[in-house]
Protein backbone atom coordinates (compact mmCIF):
# COMPACT_ATOMS: atom_id res chain seq x y z
CA UNK A 1 0.00 0.00 0.00
CA UNK A 2 1.40 3.46 -0.35
CA UNK A 3 0.45 6.45 1.03
CA UNK A 4 1.75 10.20 -0.32
CA UNK A 5 1.20 12.70 2.39
CA UNK A 6 1.07 16.54 2.92
CA UNK A 7 0.75 16.46 6.24
CA UNK A 8 2.34 14.73 9.00
CA UNK A 9 2.02 11.06 10.54
CA UNK A 10 2.62 9.21 13.20
CA UNK A 11 5.15 6.31 12.33
CA UNK A 12 4.98 4.10 15.35
CA UNK A 13 1.12 4.28 15.02
CA UNK A 14 1.33 3.10 11.26
CA UNK A 15 3.71 0.38 12.28
CA UNK A 16 1.19 -0.52 15.46
CA UNK A 17 -1.17 -1.24 12.98
CA UNK A 18 0.70 -2.80 10.05
CA UNK A 19 -0.04 -6.57 10.09
CA UNK A 20 -1.30 -6.73 13.77
CA UNK A 21 -4.28 -9.53 13.21
CA UNK A 22 -2.11 -11.56 11.35
CA UNK A 23 -0.36 -15.10 12.45
CA UNK A 24 1.57 -16.25 9.31
CA UNK A 25 3.83 -12.79 9.82
CA UNK A 26 7.29 -14.32 10.34
CA UNK A 27 9.22 -11.18 10.07
CA UNK A 28 8.54 -7.75 9.60
CA UNK A 29 11.28 -4.83 8.59
CA UNK A 30 10.87 -1.48 8.83
CA UNK A 31 12.40 1.86 7.77
CA UNK A 32 11.83 5.39 8.86
CA UNK A 33 13.64 7.97 7.37
CA UNK A 34 13.46 11.29 9.11
CA UNK A 35 14.60 15.39 9.02
CA UNK A 36 17.83 15.99 10.45
CA UNK A 37 18.65 18.72 12.41
CA UNK A 38 21.88 19.25 10.79
CA UNK A 39 24.61 17.57 7.57
CA UNK A 40 28.00 18.09 8.60
CA UNK A 41 28.46 21.34 10.30
CA UNK A 42 25.22 23.13 9.25
CA UNK A 43 22.12 23.42 10.49
CA UNK A 44 18.69 22.46 8.89
CA UNK A 45 16.03 24.38 10.19
CA UNK A 46 13.42 22.74 8.02
CA UNK A 47 12.99 20.88 5.12
CA UNK A 48 10.50 20.83 1.82
CA UNK A 49 9.94 17.82 -0.43
CA UNK A 50 8.64 19.00 -3.43
CA UNK A 51 7.16 16.28 -6.08
CA UNK A 52 5.70 15.57 -9.34
CA UNK A 53 1.54 15.14 -8.56
CA UNK A 54 0.89 12.20 -10.97
CA UNK A 55 3.90 11.01 -11.62
CA UNK A 56 4.97 10.38 -8.03
CA UNK A 57 1.73 8.40 -7.37
CA UNK A 58 2.76 6.44 -10.40
CA UNK A 59 5.92 5.48 -9.83
CA UNK A 60 5.77 4.76 -6.07
CA UNK A 61 2.96 2.27 -6.91
CA UNK A 62 5.62 0.75 -10.02
CA UNK A 63 8.53 0.67 -6.77
CA UNK A 64 6.29 -1.53 -4.61
CA UNK A 65 4.73 -3.50 -7.71
CA UNK A 66 8.54 -4.83 -7.94
CA UNK A 67 9.52 -5.53 -4.60
CA UNK A 68 6.39 -7.69 -4.38
CA UNK A 69 7.26 -9.40 -7.42
CA UNK A 70 10.75 -10.03 -6.66
CA UNK A 71 9.83 -10.99 -2.59
CA UNK A 72 6.80 -12.94 -1.17
CA UNK A 73 5.96 -10.78 0.82
CA UNK A 74 2.28 -10.60 2.74
CA UNK A 75 2.03 -6.93 3.01
CA UNK A 76 3.99 -3.84 2.38
CA UNK A 77 3.16 -0.19 3.15
CA UNK A 78 4.97 2.62 1.90
CA UNK A 79 4.38 6.17 3.21
CA UNK A 80 6.31 9.16 1.65
CA UNK A 81 5.68 13.17 2.61
CA UNK A 82 5.68 15.76 0.54
CA UNK A 83 6.06 19.68 2.18
CA UNK A 84 7.51 21.40 4.16
CA UNK A 85 9.01 19.27 7.54
CA UNK A 86 11.14 20.04 10.26
CA UNK A 87 13.84 18.41 12.19
CA UNK A 88 12.59 14.99 13.88
CA UNK A 89 9.71 14.83 11.43
CA UNK A 90 9.02 11.92 9.55
CA UNK A 91 9.79 11.86 5.77
CA UNK A 92 9.49 8.29 4.75
CA UNK A 93 7.82 4.98 5.79
CA UNK A 94 8.72 1.28 5.23
CA UNK A 95 7.33 -1.67 6.01
CA UNK A 96 7.29 -5.34 5.02
CA UNK A 97 5.89 -8.11 6.21
CA UNK A 98 7.20 -11.88 4.96
CA UNK A 99 6.87 -15.73 6.52
CA UNK A 100 10.98 -15.56 6.90
CA UNK A 101 12.87 -12.33 7.94
CA UNK A 102 15.59 -12.82 4.40
CA UNK A 103 12.27 -11.37 2.51
CA UNK A 104 11.20 -8.41 4.87
CA UNK A 105 14.68 -7.59 5.46
CA UNK A 106 15.77 -7.39 1.18
CA UNK A 107 12.42 -6.19 0.42
CA UNK A 108 12.60 -3.14 2.94
CA UNK A 109 16.31 -2.42 1.63
CA UNK A 110 15.26 -2.71 -1.67
CA UNK A 111 12.28 -0.25 -1.15
CA UNK A 112 14.29 2.42 0.84
CA UNK A 113 17.06 2.47 -2.57
CA UNK A 114 14.28 2.53 -5.09
CA UNK A 115 12.46 5.53 -3.76
CA UNK A 116 15.33 7.64 -3.06
CA UNK A 117 16.71 6.91 -6.54
CA UNK A 118 13.32 6.47 -8.91
CA UNK A 119 10.66 8.41 -7.30
CA UNK A 120 10.30 12.44 -8.28
CA UNK A 121 11.08 13.97 -5.23
CA UNK A 122 13.39 16.87 -4.58
CA UNK A 123 14.41 18.18 -0.97
CA UNK A 124 15.02 21.79 -0.06
CA UNK A 125 16.99 22.44 2.90
CA UNK A 126 16.46 25.49 4.97
CA UNK A 127 19.87 26.42 6.87
CA UNK A 128 21.37 29.04 8.69
CA UNK A 129 23.22 30.03 5.38
CA UNK A 130 19.66 30.41 3.48
CA UNK A 131 17.86 27.13 1.31
CA UNK A 132 20.08 25.15 -0.86
CA UNK A 133 18.62 22.13 -2.90
CA UNK A 134 20.10 18.78 -1.95
CA UNK A 135 22.04 17.49 -4.59
CA UNK A 136 21.65 13.72 -5.77
CA UNK A 137 24.10 11.49 -3.79
CA UNK A 138 26.23 8.95 -5.87
CA UNK A 139 26.62 6.68 -3.31
CA UNK A 140 22.35 6.37 -3.26
CA UNK A 141 22.71 5.66 -7.55
CA UNK A 142 25.04 2.70 -5.87
CA UNK A 143 22.72 1.52 -3.70
CA UNK A 144 19.62 1.88 -5.98
CA UNK A 145 22.25 -0.69 -8.46
CA UNK A 146 22.80 -3.07 -6.21
CA UNK A 147 19.19 -4.35 -6.95
CA UNK A 148 19.54 -3.07 -10.94
CA UNK A 149 21.49 -6.50 -11.68
CA UNK A 150 18.41 -8.82 -11.02
CA UNK A 151 15.60 -7.08 -13.46
CA UNK A 152 16.47 -8.58 -16.07
CA UNK A 153 16.12 -11.90 -14.74
CA UNK B 1 2.07 20.36 -25.00
CA UNK B 2 2.13 21.09 -21.69
CA UNK B 3 6.06 21.70 -19.80
CA UNK B 4 6.39 21.58 -16.17
CA UNK B 5 9.94 22.30 -14.44
CA UNK B 6 11.01 21.02 -11.08
CA UNK B 7 13.01 22.02 -7.87
CA UNK B 8 16.05 24.66 -9.17
CA UNK B 9 15.12 24.26 -12.90
CA UNK B 10 11.92 26.02 -11.80
CA UNK B 11 13.71 28.56 -10.76
CA UNK B 12 15.54 29.16 -13.81
CA UNK B 13 12.57 28.91 -15.89
CA UNK B 14 10.90 31.37 -13.47
CA UNK B 15 7.33 29.05 -14.32
CA UNK B 16 6.59 26.22 -12.80
CA UNK B 17 4.26 24.92 -16.38
CA UNK B 18 3.85 26.19 -19.34
CA UNK B 19 1.69 25.43 -23.01
CA UNK B 20 3.82 25.48 -25.64
CA UNK B 21 3.45 24.40 -29.34
CA UNK B 22 7.25 23.68 -30.39
CA UNK B 23 7.35 24.04 -34.12
CA UNK B 24 7.87 20.86 -36.44
CA UNK B 25 11.39 20.14 -36.39
CA UNK B 26 11.62 19.03 -32.65
CA UNK B 27 11.18 15.87 -33.18
CA UNK B 28 12.93 14.24 -29.88
CA UNK B 29 13.67 15.07 -26.11
CA UNK B 30 17.27 16.65 -27.62
CA UNK B 31 15.32 19.10 -29.75
CA UNK B 32 13.11 20.38 -27.08
CA UNK B 33 15.50 21.54 -25.19
CA UNK B 34 17.69 23.14 -27.84
CA UNK B 35 14.36 24.97 -28.55
CA UNK B 36 13.73 25.80 -24.94
CA UNK B 37 17.30 27.27 -24.46
CA UNK B 38 16.09 30.05 -26.69
CA UNK B 39 13.20 30.63 -24.78
CA UNK B 40 14.50 30.63 -21.35
CA UNK B 41 18.34 31.19 -21.36
CA UNK B 42 18.36 30.45 -17.59
CA UNK B 43 17.64 27.30 -18.05
CA UNK B 44 19.56 26.71 -21.61
CA UNK B 45 22.62 27.36 -19.56
CA UNK B 46 22.95 24.10 -17.60
CA UNK B 47 21.62 21.93 -20.71
CA UNK B 48 24.89 21.14 -21.50
CA UNK B 49 25.70 20.29 -18.36
CA UNK B 50 25.89 16.36 -18.30
CA UNK B 51 23.46 14.56 -15.67
CA UNK B 52 21.87 17.68 -14.77
CA UNK B 53 18.62 18.47 -16.63
CA UNK B 54 16.72 15.13 -16.23
CA UNK B 55 13.48 14.45 -18.54
CA UNK B 56 10.06 12.74 -18.15
CA UNK B 57 7.99 12.51 -20.92
CA UNK B 58 4.08 11.51 -20.02
CA UNK B 59 5.48 10.71 -16.60
CA UNK B 60 7.99 8.54 -17.62
CA UNK B 61 11.55 9.28 -17.64
CA UNK B 62 13.08 9.63 -20.65
CA UNK B 63 16.65 10.59 -22.66
CA UNK B 64 17.35 12.98 -25.10
CA UNK B 65 16.47 10.40 -28.15
CA UNK B 66 12.92 9.92 -26.78
CA UNK B 67 10.24 11.07 -29.36
CA UNK B 68 7.91 13.22 -28.69
CA UNK B 69 5.24 12.57 -30.88
CA UNK B 70 1.68 12.44 -29.20
CA UNK B 71 3.37 13.58 -25.87
CA UNK B 72 1.17 15.65 -23.81
CA UNK B 73 3.54 16.65 -20.71
CA UNK B 74 7.25 17.04 -20.81
CA UNK B 75 8.63 17.36 -17.54
CA UNK B 76 12.27 19.36 -16.58
CA UNK B 77 14.29 18.59 -12.91
CA UNK B 78 17.16 17.36 -11.61
CA UNK B 79 17.98 14.20 -10.29
CA UNK B 80 15.90 13.10 -7.45
CA UNK B 81 16.93 13.25 -4.17
CA UNK B 82 13.54 11.73 -2.13
CA UNK B 83 13.37 9.11 0.34
CA UNK C 1 20.01 -1.45 25.05
CA UNK C 2 20.05 -5.55 25.57
CA UNK C 3 17.01 -6.72 26.97
CA UNK C 4 15.80 -10.36 27.36
CA UNK C 5 11.94 -10.83 28.55
CA UNK C 6 10.37 -13.63 30.11
CA UNK C 7 7.04 -11.67 29.31
CA UNK C 8 5.07 -10.37 26.12
CA UNK C 9 6.27 -6.81 24.88
CA UNK C 10 4.78 -4.15 22.87
CA UNK C 11 6.84 -3.89 20.13
CA UNK C 12 5.05 -0.48 18.71
CA UNK C 13 5.43 0.92 22.19
CA UNK C 14 9.02 -0.07 21.96
CA UNK C 15 9.87 1.69 18.58
CA UNK C 16 7.60 4.72 19.52
CA UNK C 17 10.00 5.10 22.63
CA UNK C 18 13.21 4.70 20.53
CA UNK C 19 15.11 7.52 19.67
CA UNK C 20 11.74 9.84 19.62
CA UNK C 21 13.52 12.77 21.20
CA UNK C 22 16.60 12.75 19.02
CA UNK C 23 16.99 15.52 16.31
CA UNK C 24 19.98 13.88 14.52
CA UNK C 25 18.63 10.42 13.57
CA UNK C 26 18.33 10.19 10.03
CA UNK C 27 17.21 6.28 9.96
CA UNK C 28 16.02 3.77 11.70
CA UNK C 29 15.86 0.30 10.74
CA UNK C 30 13.77 -2.12 12.45
CA UNK C 31 13.19 -5.93 12.63
CA UNK C 32 10.58 -7.94 14.24
CA UNK C 33 10.15 -11.68 14.79
CA UNK C 34 7.22 -13.22 15.75
CA UNK C 35 6.01 -16.44 16.17
CA UNK C 36 4.03 -17.80 13.63
CA UNK C 37 0.52 -19.99 12.78
CA UNK C 38 2.03 -22.40 11.17
CA UNK C 39 5.54 -23.84 9.12
CA UNK C 40 4.62 -25.41 5.73
CA UNK C 41 1.45 -27.48 6.23
CA UNK C 42 2.02 -27.97 10.32
CA UNK C 43 0.09 -26.01 12.56
CA UNK C 44 1.76 -24.25 15.62
CA UNK C 45 -0.02 -24.03 18.80
CA UNK C 46 2.94 -22.34 20.68
CA UNK C 47 6.28 -21.42 20.82
CA UNK C 48 8.86 -22.38 23.76
CA UNK C 49 12.10 -20.46 23.62
CA UNK C 50 14.63 -22.21 25.79
CA UNK C 51 17.86 -20.19 26.85
CA UNK C 52 21.18 -20.65 29.10
CA UNK C 53 20.86 -17.88 31.32
CA UNK C 54 23.81 -16.13 32.13
CA UNK C 55 25.62 -16.98 28.72
CA UNK C 56 22.38 -15.67 26.70
CA UNK C 57 23.03 -12.05 27.92
CA UNK C 58 27.18 -12.26 27.63
CA UNK C 59 26.20 -12.96 24.27
CA UNK C 60 23.32 -10.64 23.21
CA UNK C 61 25.76 -7.78 24.84
CA UNK C 62 28.51 -8.96 22.62
CA UNK C 63 26.91 -8.92 18.98
CA UNK C 64 25.23 -5.79 20.25
CA UNK C 65 29.03 -4.39 20.72
CA UNK C 66 29.86 -5.32 17.42
CA UNK C 67 27.30 -4.05 15.47
CA UNK C 68 27.97 -0.65 17.34
CA UNK C 69 32.17 -1.42 16.31
CA UNK C 70 30.99 -1.87 12.66
CA UNK C 71 28.86 1.09 11.87
CA UNK C 72 28.47 4.21 13.49
CA UNK C 73 24.86 3.69 15.28
CA UNK C 74 23.16 6.54 17.47
CA UNK C 75 21.46 3.87 18.99
CA UNK C 76 20.78 0.38 19.15
CA UNK C 77 17.99 -1.77 20.89
CA UNK C 78 17.60 -5.42 21.11
CA UNK C 79 14.72 -7.47 22.52
CA UNK C 80 14.70 -10.90 22.99
CA UNK C 81 11.75 -12.98 24.58
CA UNK C 82 12.20 -16.28 26.55
CA UNK C 83 9.44 -18.16 27.65
CA UNK C 84 6.09 -19.98 25.91
CA UNK C 85 4.46 -17.82 22.89
CA UNK C 86 1.57 -18.10 20.86
CA UNK C 87 1.13 -16.97 17.41
CA UNK C 88 1.46 -13.79 16.39
CA UNK C 89 3.46 -12.95 19.92
CA UNK C 90 6.71 -11.10 19.01
CA UNK C 91 9.94 -13.22 19.64
CA UNK C 92 12.52 -10.27 18.78
CA UNK C 93 12.99 -6.80 18.20
CA UNK C 94 15.75 -5.35 16.75
CA UNK C 95 16.11 -1.64 16.17
CA UNK C 96 18.92 0.67 14.84
CA UNK C 97 19.73 4.49 14.30
CA UNK C 98 21.94 6.18 12.05
CA UNK C 99 22.56 9.19 10.97
CA UNK C 100 21.91 7.63 7.25
CA UNK C 101 20.17 4.88 6.36
CA UNK C 102 22.56 2.11 4.97
CA UNK C 103 24.53 1.91 8.55
CA UNK C 104 20.90 1.86 10.12
CA UNK C 105 19.64 -1.18 7.54
CA UNK C 106 22.66 -3.08 7.33
CA UNK C 107 23.00 -3.15 11.26
CA UNK C 108 19.94 -4.26 11.38
CA UNK C 109 20.39 -6.98 8.92
CA UNK C 110 23.33 -8.00 10.52
CA UNK C 111 21.87 -7.97 14.62
CA UNK C 112 19.35 -10.49 13.37
CA UNK C 113 21.18 -12.56 11.07
CA UNK C 114 23.80 -13.15 13.78
CA UNK C 115 21.29 -13.44 17.17
CA UNK C 116 19.74 -16.38 15.18
CA UNK C 117 23.19 -17.75 15.05
CA UNK C 118 25.30 -17.01 18.00
CA UNK C 119 22.91 -16.31 21.32
CA UNK C 120 21.79 -19.33 23.13
CA UNK C 121 18.48 -20.07 22.05
CA UNK C 122 16.58 -22.65 21.38
CA UNK C 123 12.97 -23.00 20.07
CA UNK C 124 10.17 -25.99 21.06
CA UNK C 125 7.33 -25.93 18.71
CA UNK C 126 4.07 -27.18 19.76
CA UNK C 127 2.05 -28.53 16.68
CA UNK C 128 -1.15 -30.52 16.14
CA UNK C 129 1.02 -33.59 16.22
CA UNK C 130 3.33 -33.07 19.34
CA UNK C 131 6.15 -31.07 20.10
CA UNK C 132 9.38 -30.62 18.19
CA UNK C 133 12.57 -29.34 18.74
CA UNK C 134 13.19 -26.66 15.59
CA UNK C 135 16.41 -27.61 14.07
CA UNK C 136 19.39 -25.35 12.78
CA UNK C 137 18.58 -24.35 9.63
CA UNK C 138 21.63 -23.95 6.79
CA UNK C 139 19.96 -20.51 5.16
CA UNK C 140 20.76 -18.44 8.55
CA UNK C 141 24.34 -19.84 9.04
CA UNK C 142 24.63 -18.43 5.35
CA UNK C 143 23.16 -15.29 6.04
CA UNK C 144 25.64 -14.71 9.64
CA UNK C 145 28.35 -15.78 7.52
CA UNK C 146 28.14 -12.71 5.18
CA UNK C 147 29.31 -11.02 8.15
CA UNK C 148 32.16 -13.19 8.92
CA UNK C 149 34.82 -11.74 6.42
CA UNK C 150 34.29 -8.87 8.21
CA UNK C 151 35.31 -9.90 11.59
CA UNK C 152 39.02 -10.67 10.89
CA UNK C 153 39.52 -7.05 9.12
CA UNK D 1 32.80 -28.73 37.56
CA UNK D 2 28.94 -28.14 36.97
CA UNK D 3 27.20 -29.48 33.73
CA UNK D 4 24.63 -27.99 32.23
CA UNK D 5 22.37 -29.48 29.31
CA UNK D 6 19.70 -27.53 27.13
CA UNK D 7 16.84 -28.40 24.68
CA UNK D 8 16.99 -31.94 23.35
CA UNK D 9 20.22 -32.99 25.05
CA UNK D 10 18.42 -32.30 28.81
CA UNK D 11 16.07 -34.66 27.50
CA UNK D 12 18.65 -37.03 26.46
CA UNK D 13 20.22 -37.03 30.14
CA UNK D 14 17.05 -36.68 32.34
CA UNK D 15 18.41 -33.50 33.86
CA UNK D 16 19.41 -29.74 33.44
CA UNK D 17 22.35 -29.93 35.38
CA UNK D 18 25.02 -32.07 37.37
CA UNK D 19 27.82 -31.43 39.40
CA UNK D 20 30.79 -33.89 38.37
CA UNK D 21 34.49 -35.02 38.95
CA UNK D 22 35.48 -35.78 35.79
CA UNK D 23 38.61 -38.54 36.17
CA UNK D 24 42.03 -36.31 35.69
CA UNK D 25 42.01 -38.37 31.85
CA UNK D 26 39.91 -35.92 31.01
CA UNK D 27 41.73 -32.74 29.94
CA UNK D 28 39.49 -31.32 26.72
CA UNK D 29 35.86 -30.93 25.70
CA UNK D 30 36.57 -34.55 23.39
CA UNK D 31 37.84 -36.34 26.57
CA UNK D 32 34.81 -34.91 28.66
CA UNK D 33 32.18 -36.27 26.16
CA UNK D 34 33.89 -39.66 26.12
CA UNK D 35 33.35 -39.86 29.57
CA UNK D 36 29.96 -38.61 29.60
CA UNK D 37 28.64 -41.26 26.87
CA UNK D 38 28.64 -43.97 29.90
CA UNK D 39 27.31 -41.96 32.35
CA UNK D 40 24.14 -41.06 30.29
CA UNK D 41 23.94 -43.63 27.26
CA UNK D 42 21.46 -41.49 25.43
CA UNK D 43 23.40 -38.83 25.15
CA UNK D 44 26.39 -40.76 24.07
CA UNK D 45 24.19 -42.13 21.17
CA UNK D 46 24.09 -38.54 19.48
CA UNK D 47 27.84 -37.29 20.34
CA UNK D 48 29.69 -39.28 17.58
CA UNK D 49 27.12 -37.13 14.86
CA UNK D 50 28.91 -34.42 13.45
CA UNK D 51 27.57 -30.93 14.01
CA UNK D 52 24.83 -32.19 16.16
CA UNK D 53 26.12 -31.44 19.61
CA UNK D 54 27.36 -28.04 20.88
CA UNK D 55 29.80 -27.30 23.77
CA UNK D 56 29.94 -23.90 26.03
CA UNK D 57 33.37 -24.17 28.66
CA UNK D 58 32.93 -21.19 30.89
CA UNK D 59 29.61 -20.05 28.30
CA UNK D 60 31.94 -19.55 25.58
CA UNK D 61 31.54 -21.37 22.50
CA UNK D 62 33.76 -24.02 22.58
CA UNK D 63 35.61 -27.47 20.21
CA UNK D 64 36.35 -30.73 21.01
CA UNK D 65 39.75 -29.65 21.83
CA UNK D 66 38.81 -26.88 24.16
CA UNK D 67 40.65 -28.00 26.95
CA UNK D 68 38.73 -27.86 30.58
CA UNK D 69 41.55 -26.84 32.80
CA UNK D 70 40.13 -24.18 35.46
CA UNK D 71 36.88 -24.92 33.79
CA UNK D 72 33.34 -24.32 36.39
CA UNK D 73 30.70 -24.87 34.31
CA UNK D 74 30.36 -26.52 31.02
CA UNK D 75 27.34 -27.16 28.84
CA UNK D 76 25.86 -28.85 26.05
CA UNK D 77 23.47 -28.37 23.87
CA UNK D 78 22.07 -28.44 19.74
CA UNK D 79 22.69 -26.07 17.29
CA UNK D 80 20.86 -22.50 18.31
CA UNK D 81 17.60 -21.78 16.93
CA UNK D 82 17.24 -17.95 18.64
CA UNK D 83 15.69 -14.90 16.80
Amino acid sequence: MIRLLGEPFDPAAEIARFTTDRQDVGGIATFLGRVRDRVGELRIRALTLEHYPGMTERKLAEIEAEARRRWPLQDCLVIHRYGRMEPGEPIVLVATASAHRAAALEACAFLIDWLKTKAPFWKLEETDRGARWVEARESDDAAAARWEKETAG
Amino acid sequence: MKLRYFAWLRQRTGLAEEEVEPPPEVHCVADLKHWLADRHPRFGEVLAAPGVVRCAVDQEYAEDDTPLEGAREVAFFPPVTGG
